[in-house]
């Protein structure tokens, strides 16, 4: 149920333990530091958008693709979004082939409610046709390597395939619609309502942020913040229990946290490489 | 939340049923209602209604998930197809997927699975009517069941939803305030240990807006754990209180 | 296979099979006898139809909901009626999570054949556009509780169901058809005709009706008869075998039981609790 | 039934093939017909065509299903996707699955199953070709790749179908009878024990009708079971007559 | 994950082992000989076309229907062949029940593409209206008796099949397309396209072809070639490896082969017995 | 293969994109780039992306595929959904259960199994971005990644199409090619051995045809089968050639 099932060798766990109930952290970072994150778009020419999140050795690729679809019943004058997460088993020894399992469809639904309640995309500029034809945002997300925080790595190469990518444009012939893939204008994305999760892990009496796969074997309490600008958009309390106080620390950490990250990304919507390198 | 609300859900500072932003709709309770069961609850908020049932401990199967040193707890969280307005079709959707995680992760805590290793413990429940809240109806019901079984728990836990309407944060949202409301947060509490066990979020909200909502949902947790207790003490007896 | 896979403990069933060799069943009750028949309709306020009935300790609920379909093409002037039936493992140690296996399969579509051959629903007013538009009458039946002869608490709960419930209104604005759920009217049943089956199992030498869960486990044979009005209008033997003279007999008690049971489903229909309990 | 015949059913007396109403179409039996089997039969119902199969006893697999103190029976029912006048997709229907499991009901009350502890014997039935009658004619093919095989039986069993048409009961329905006709009752019988080990029934019947339904099934059954006794005897010659 | 997985006794093996080394078969063929073909068609009323292969003991049905279908978008004015192959579990003690595997998978492609770039049938008679209405060619494989080369006996079932079907009349009603299944016209094929797959299997340092099960068991690597009129039309190596002189021996011995069982085929389209049998 | 292409695609002995039709297109090759992996590569043929993880020699899961005298490998070949024009959805087809298998039975003949009895060696393809000859380059990335894994192999395998336009056969399709071309063969071969490991063909091909093929194949081999051994050699460093 739980995952990823790594079993921690006992003498290793002790010592991490040991490290850890001294606010250390065995690769040397601070309890709120995050590793090294790097951001690459446009990697996939099949795609109409595309971005290569890494958070550390955790490497997250999300595809971005425009269909032709109908719209809901109760939101007719804007497009479908659809996000997809898979944890494919080239990207950790505890994944297994087969269809989204709980640990998935739990990230890809937190990536699809950070984007939907944040206005980071204008969903009402996929609209083709009133009530009739819309575009399906599709969203999929592909973990390349797990070692720990997929989540905040998750809605990373999202938002980043997301903020470079490209809407075909919409033909209208009498009753039928087409997309013409040869003539493409940029997604019309709110770059100060860009989502981010800042996902923190509670080990001990401490609680630290981006936790790497060992430290979520360790933790006991995990706790995901988006924010989006100033505001909290989506959270989402996974494991273990935490006070309103703890809560309420996160919050505020997060916040600060997100603010960096957010640059981050900003500087990295450049970043397209000549060839395909993960 | 998407779309326009085909009536205003807030007028005069009154909900569309008559609640003021604080107030909980009426709350039932009744457990030992499934004989098969080791323990069982039916619990209402309002006309959202949610059946628990606990089997266990028993033998984990497949084998595969039992553990050697603790037990496992497995949740199940499933609307029935008559539950909602249009019929849901019975095949888990992975919205089901997803509560169930967290039901599971908000029940957790409090439960002293370590002394049941290779067994489990299954906690199953059914939305028979859905107006808005199952998710945290269906804790106070599972944490219900699971006392009604006898299984040792540290506490009981408490399901309460809070969201917004405009810039007003709002207690136990019904259906339509859920589909047109700008703010969804359901909170599970331990009540007497401060301990937050689910909490999720949806929709906008500032960082003063959420220890708000936390302070709500603790306020509104006390009467109904104080009810839980009391169901207890009165097995098979229905409760029924307005918190 | 063979579902419920309770263990009976030897010295319970050496019991029991000595008090069933004399013609006794454990509870004290005739072999004809059933136990505590009780409905209650109307409980569940999003459907258009429902009921609780309980045999005993054997609780079922069942659901009824109108939809928009499309007419089958050998009945283009009739509703789609859709039974479906679950066991949640919530009903019994013995289910398991998952879409239905044999025995609920078959139980479902005994309950659909004993409403469709009864003519107990005038399926012919629930089509809206000749050949293009029907309502899909939905029947879900969801058990709570096992403890045997779930057969007829299954098709006593349908047709309670059935015979209270409300169609919402059709309205077609040109080529579009939809629902006005403001609106309701009865659905059109012939109570003359309602469906009720009479299921048998046989221990040893004896045959004995509404077996509870530990009379099911010993059971050699189960048969089930419906009837509507004086007719069969549905048969299932299930394991076992059966004389000719014994099938007579069933035929004749069962004719006689349905009647009683018949009188307890009208006696019922006005049994609306107020609050929703089970 | 549901639904007007596009031909009347029943014209002076005789079907719409010709038949009387006590007619049993022709019957066609084969056994040993497949080489990998333990056992095997073609058997056809006029145009009804069903294969047979028989595998085991063997280990019973996955293991979890094996007893410790009796053979377990499987049976799978299947039309074949050309069997039937529009294609059907080979995955199994809910229909496919019910037949299944009375056509295994029908089948244990007759194999020394407790000979065989741990073990299973597997029943594969394909439709090859459909006109009405398929479960009952599965029933005979079984009965007989079951005897090919040498599992011990306690006698064969023999499948029969009576319909009626209008208030005249008749016996082994073909398709157009058994979509329009106004009753359908599948019944197989251990004929020499008088038993009935199969019964099913669909549309109305008066009580008398029923009864009248079980001894005409007997009736038909009689040539039927000589005919499969013969054609064990007589070992891979085929065989045909006409009730 | 190979098939059929069946357990050679080692005593077994060793002589099969011994013989091979010679050159020699256990059934005294010589290598390149086939097991005797047999091919029986039009026995299945309920297809547009069906036709039973024997290769010895091994045995295959095949079933045509024609339906009505929309076409694929690159290709509006032709109908839509879908080749499906089963193995169901009463054709060998290695098949189980359930959806086809990889191999009946690979089986069902080789017979798609086979047919597919062969010509052999002239998919432009089977669109109705251009780009909206066309037939779809179901050709369902089915094996009946596994010993052994099941991809050969599997394409000559659905050739022979094919050449002796009949389309229904497809008749056009303003908007409505229907099948009027009283009015058939047999289909047209091209026989001198006729596509046939020769298949190989090496054992020690021979190869030979038509392998019985015990034969395949034994095999280290396996090799098909389609051939349609003297032209290759699909390759399949399967296990092991080949050399490229190998292949080019493989390729002239199948084109001989090939022709022999097009004799073979030819000579039995008029095989039709009265009963059904098999 | 089917409808007509929108351009042509050989002008002056010239293809679309320039090439002769003996040319492969550029190459690229780097190993290790997952750290997870045993071992691991990421090979592009053009645009064609394919990224091969591998994982074992471990313990066989479930224990049932697990043989008790060599090992078991096992091969998955999946695009993911942005991969192609129009997203794929994630599901595996029936093509790509295919081509898992044929993968795998081109690795199989290189692999030392029999050292590895009751373990599986799990070799994930992922192609990230498809172009035509997604097989091969898949079979180049495999043998790659498994030599990366330190797993002992008889030698390593490469990948390479062959095709027709018109009555020109070219060497290494792109998409346009694959889908309008006249004939697709993909080849994998043991450069130094001469085997062929892999081996299926579409469209029409004489004998004749069929020979100058493997020669070609072999032919642009060569210098794939180098860079292979470059690639491992230098390992972690990128490496790029046009053969």
């Amino acid at each position: 149920m739980s995952y990823p099932f790594e079993v921690i060798p006992s003498l290793r766990r002790e010592a991490l333990m040991r490290l850890i109930s001294d606010g250390k952290r065995s690769d040397g970072r601070g309890l709120y530091d995050y590793r090294q994150i790097d951001i690459k778009v446009g990697l996939v020419r099949t795609a109409d958008g595309s971005a290569l999140a890494s958070i550390g050795n955790t490497k997250v690729i999300a595809g971005v693709k425009f269909e032709l679809g109908r719209p809901f019943e109760d939101t007719p004058g804007e497009g479908n979004l659809i996000v997809n997460l898979e944890t494919p088993p080239l990207a950790s020894p505890t994944f297994e082939p087969g269809p989204p399992d709980e640990n998935a469809i739990e990230l890809a639904r937190v990536v699809d409610r950070a984007i939907r309640h944040s206005g980071f995309v204008d969903m009402s500029t996929l609209a083709i046709v009133q009530g009739k034809s819309v575009y399906a945002l599709w969203v999929d997300v592909y973990v390349l390597n797990h070692d720990g925080n997929l989540m905040d790595a998750s809605l990373l190469a999202a938002v980043a395939a997301l903020a470079t990518s490209q809407v075909p444009k919409s033909v209208i012939d009498g009753d039928v619609v087409k997309l013409d893939k040869s003539t493409k204008v940029p997604l019309s994305v709110n770059m100060d309502k860009m989502p981010l999760t800042v996902t923190f892990n509670k080990i001990g009496k401490y609680i630290l942020a981006d936790a790497n796969v060992e430290e979520e074997v360790l933790s006991e309490g995990r706790f995901t913040v988006a924010f989006s600008g100033g505001d909290v958009v989506s959270i989402q309390k996974s494991s273990g229990f935490f006070t309103p106080l703890e809560v309420e620390d996160m919050m505020s950490r997060g916040l600060e946290l997100s603010k960096s990250i957010r640059a981050k990304v900003v500087e990295s919507l450049g970043n397209r490489p000549e060839s395909f390198i993960i | 939340m998407g779309g326009k609300s085909p009536v205003p859900l807030l007028v005069d500072g009154k909900r569309v049923d008559g609640r003021l932003p604080e107030d909980h709709r009426s709350v039932t309770m009744r457990v030992g209602v499934l004989p098969n069961a080791s323990g069982s609850a039916l619990v209402g908020y309002g006309n959202t209604v949610v059946l628990a049932a606990v089997y266990g401990p028993r033998e984990a199967m497949p084998r595969h998930i039992a553990l050697p040193d603790t037990g496992v707890l497995r949740v199940r969280y499933h609307m029935a197809p008559f539950s909602t307005d249009e019929r849901k079709s019975p095949a888990p959707t992975r919205r089901e997927i997803e509560i169930s995680k967290v039901v599971r992760q908000a029940l957790e805590p409090v439960i002293f699975l370590e002394q049941f290793p290779k067994s489990s413990i299954d906690v199953f429940l059914e939305v028979l009517q859905a107006d808005g809240s199952t998710r945290v109806t269906s804790i106070t019901a599972a944490s219900l069941a699971l006392a009604d079984s006898g299984i040792p728990m540290r506490d009981l836990v408490v399901g309460v939803s809070i969201g917004k309407i405009g810039d007003t944060v709002v207690v136990d949202l019904n259906k339509l305030e859920d589909n047109y409301g700008d703010g969804d947060m359901p909170i599970a509490v331990v009540y007497r240990r401060s301990w937050i066990t689910l909490m999720q979020a949806d929709g906008s909200w500032t960082v003063e807006e959420v220890k708000k909502a936390i302070g709500l949902a603790f306020r509104a947790a006390e009467p109904i754990y104080k009810m839980e207790r009391d169901t207890l003490k009165g097995r098979y007896s229905e409760q029924a209180i307005v918190s």
